[in-house]
């Protein structure tokens, strides 16, 4: 069902928790449907210095969580905002058709978050 | 280590099972049907199985008639009765908590217009037989009501609900695939008018079960064709699976005090040290009434899937749910008929033990298990993990 | 001496089909729909078998579905296309040599107020093309003809039958169970929408069958319950059977060629004996259009089971009529719709070849032959001995 | 399906063939039904001296023609028309449901053969 590299993401997932000097924070899902993400960014100068998660759901989204954190730090807001969950699911190598459904999780709770960080300095 | 728990959805053949069918995959290759020697040696050990599984659950061996599997006799039980009946309106009654096999059917059959009712299980996972009583109606032609439910491993009142439905003239089909292994089944006791069977469910092969038809039910054929099975199930007679279910039978009548009381001791253990060293860990239908081989426990604030996977990391085999369900996204609906939340229901593991299953490998199941939910805790947005608390969202 | 002639109602296991299939019986014995490794093992061996035997008969992984033999792959054809049609009047068009799978099902079907028109064949047991043709009406949802019958090995014009079918619109199915072993099979080529398959006719095991649906056909299920077989076919997986069947379809496909032309020589060799040597002996349908390994006679003045078991006791396995039809009293429908008389088709007996027949086996054949008809003459009050003629009472 | 017993007479048959001195001949059966026994008795003062059977049918009906003549032989006619057709699935030591008829084919051919009889000498 899931190719080696999504395992080896869900057995050691990147930047797992909270962060506690977030300024930015996003929340997609409920857990009555069984998945639930919460993404938390740092953002500085219109760059995202930090990122973490956290996500009630099945080693898929846990899997998509993490690649999606990882591959937007360092980015700017407008590179993160274009984050396909396309991207996602290729930087996983691929996930079982079932399960696209976590990676556009991941692509909308970094949306997310990114609104609530604009919403925050801008509203 | 491997340490396989899921004993609920298949179990290994058991290796003298193996050796009583090899021979009808070699030299005894016959068709039962045949009139010559070849056919005649398949249709003696045919008789002789239909024999051994009529005495392990006290029927007649006319009674037993041999299926692909459980899922085919749930099908023939509920559409051959549906066919066969008169009644202008035709009813039936079932419970919440079937197995798909039973409740996909009965959506079938809502569909052309029988009316199902679905009896709701008590919080702990039993039916109320009052509830199938008050159901009854004059159009009622059959009820089924499951011997033992395949996730939480309840134990249904199948004597007291086939007396009421006998009561009333009612047909009563019992789904007793998963009871078959550690339940001793007596027909006759049991007073049920058909019960169906999954020969992989107890250490033989898969792609062979059974319906029990008490004599003098009518049932529709649900497969047609040549005259196998007293005319009533079509398709050559696959000897050597129908040779392994007997054998398997046989052993598992056997050997089954000896095997439920170990395998008891040990999941009762192994409930203890869950509920009394993981938080919010839930067991999933009573205690009593139960398999003796299930524990089912829903992990608050993570889910059912991740644990399963991690646990499969450590080499650990159990099942989220059904291991039909799984890779649906709905909870399971078993689950939800006890009345348990939604995202609790996400979070849901079952363990069935076997006869495998040694005290060692569930002290390291343990320790893999609470370990794994602590690291899925710290991930969980439900759950604070510096308080220890739940903290919905 | 023991000679097995009765290739037709079953096939020995071949040896590597049973090695193929031995670790799903020990240590890989987990349920393919579970997600952990024991699950994702039988799950991978399932997709590969669906593989092979998509690649065998040229279609998609995707359009094999498992089934628990021929005889439910056929009815899941018939009744799945009746249950999923819209059509107010409902029309079926099949022949009046198919396997008892498919007549008896079109027998329940006519219960249900479904028409079915029922093709004569022709002396030869082919079926006239024009008379499919002039057959369909607009209430025609389906047509199933048998790619070779089972008890005179006739082949049938599948490809010319199905492009018929598909200009009118008709759903086209095919009962290749008696073909898939000497026929190359490719669906695409065919142009069937429908095809059923049976592994024990091809040295696979028992209660294991395919049936092939084109992708975009829709079909009403047979069998409901868990989600196997993307949803329309429930019921564990059978993975041990499913992986036989795959490697026996496999080794089949790869010496075919080879076999079929030894099989053939005997078997031209052998009727010609018969003809030639033994007074009063008709072969059944005619011997072009027909499977290399069958060859089928009735030898007047004598009954068919009193040859069987003469033959039986002389160590040769053979059939007279179909297996299945065997024990029934009476004649064959497919003989007696060549238009042969009753007393005839009552003598009738079919020699199935198969892989491991031999020319040795054959000659000792033909002469315990030779003598069992000359000995049941003797005996036979329709024969006068002395004369050497028929003598009816 | 057949005993041992059955097989065995089966295969060495009894009382086959024409009985070219026969004053009693009874048939039974059609071979459209696929049996046809003919039974040839040879009957002098009251008594079945010889017996023999001509059949088209199955190994039942072949095993139940030869013991049935063997049964008669040396019996009064009296003798013989009491002789019914569990008498000869005894004698065979059973038969397969399916092919009880076979037997009940013998005790009317025998029946037949009498009535023959009695009809030729009487009539
Ligand atoms: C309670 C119950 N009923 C029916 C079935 C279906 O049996 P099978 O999958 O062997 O057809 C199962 C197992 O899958 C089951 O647990
Ligand atoms: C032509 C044909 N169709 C269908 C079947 C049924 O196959 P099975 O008995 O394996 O279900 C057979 C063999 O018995 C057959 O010969």
């Amino acid at each position: 069902m899931y190719n080696d590299k999504v395992i080896e993401i869900f057995k050691n997932p990147k930047n797992i928790g909270e962060l506690k000097d977030a300024n930015a924070i996003g929340t997609i899902g409920n857990a009555s449907c069984g998945d639930i993400m919460q993404v938390y960014l740092k953002i500085e100068n219109n760059i995202i210095v930090d990122a973490k998660f956290k996500t009630f759901g099945c080693a898929a989204a846990i899997a998509a969580s993490s690649v999606a954190t990882e591959m937007i730090i360092g980015k700017t807001i407008e590179e993160a905002l274009s984050l396909k969950n396309a991207d996602v699911v290729a930087e996983l190598g691929g996930l079982p058709a079932q399960k696209i459904h976590c990676s556009v999780l991941a692509e909308e709770a970094i949306q997310a978050a990114i609104k609530d960080y604009k919403e925050k300095n801008n509203g | 280590m491997k340490v396989y728990l899921d004993n609920s959805a298949t179990t290994p053949l058991n290796p003298y099972v193996l050796e009583a069918m090899l021979p009808f995959y070699t030299e005894k290759f016959g068709n039962a049907a045949s009139i010559h020697s070849f056919g005649r040696e398949a249709n003696r050990a045919v008789s002789d199985a239909r024999e051994i599984i009529a005495e392990c659950i006290n029927s007649r061996p006319s009674e037993i008639y041999f299926t692909s599997g459980g899922t085919e006799s749930d099908n023939w039980a509920l559409k051959g009765a549906v066919s066969v009946s008169k009644n202008k309106n035709k009813h039936i009654i079932t419970t919440l908590i079937e197995h798909p096999a039973i409740l996909n059917t009965c959506a079938e059959l809502e569909k052309q217009n029988v009316k199902v009712t679905y009896l709701k299980p008590s919080k702990e996972g039993i039916i109320n037989i009052k509830n199938l009583s008050e159901s009854i109606t004059e159009d009622t032609i059959l009820s089924t009501i499951m011997f033992a439910n395949n996730e939480i491993g309840t134990i249904q009142p199948i004597k007291e609900a086939a007396a009421i439905c006998r009561d009333f003239g009612v047909l009563f089909h019992t789904d007793a695939v998963q009871a078959m292994d550690s339940q001793k089944i007596d027909v006759k006791d049991l007073g049920v008018d058909m019960l169906s069977m999954s020969a992989h469910k107890f250490h033989g092969p898969k792609g062979i079960g059974v319906l029990f038809l008490k004599t003098g039910s009518r049932l529709g054929k649900l497969i047609n064709g040549g005259e196998q099975e007293r005319g009533l199930r079509a398709g050559t007679t696959p000897t050597p699976l129908i040779v392994g279910m007997a054998k398997a039978l046989e052993i598992s009548n056997r050997d089954r005090e000896i095997n439920n009381e170990r395998i008891l001791r040990l999941r009762n253990r192994f409930i203890d040290m869950v509920l009394s060293e993981i938080p919010y860990a839930y067991l999933n239908g009573c205690r009593d009434s139960r398999l003796p081989n299930n524990a089912n426990f829903s992990f608050a604030f993570i889910e059912g899937e991740s644990i399963l996977m991690r646990l499969d990391l450590a080499g650990i085999a159990v099942s989220s749910g059904s291991a039909c369900a799984s890779g649906s996204l709905e909870a399971s609906h078993v689950i939800l008929s006890l009345g348990v939340k939604e995202e609790l229901a996400h979070s849901t593991i079952r363990f069935s033990l076997g006869v495998d299953t040694t005290e060692q490998q569930m002290d390291y199941v343990f320790n893999v298990l609470k370990k794994t939910v602590d690291d899925l805790r710290k991930m969980s947005p439900l759950y604070d993990y510096e308080k220890g608390i739940g903290s919905y969202v």
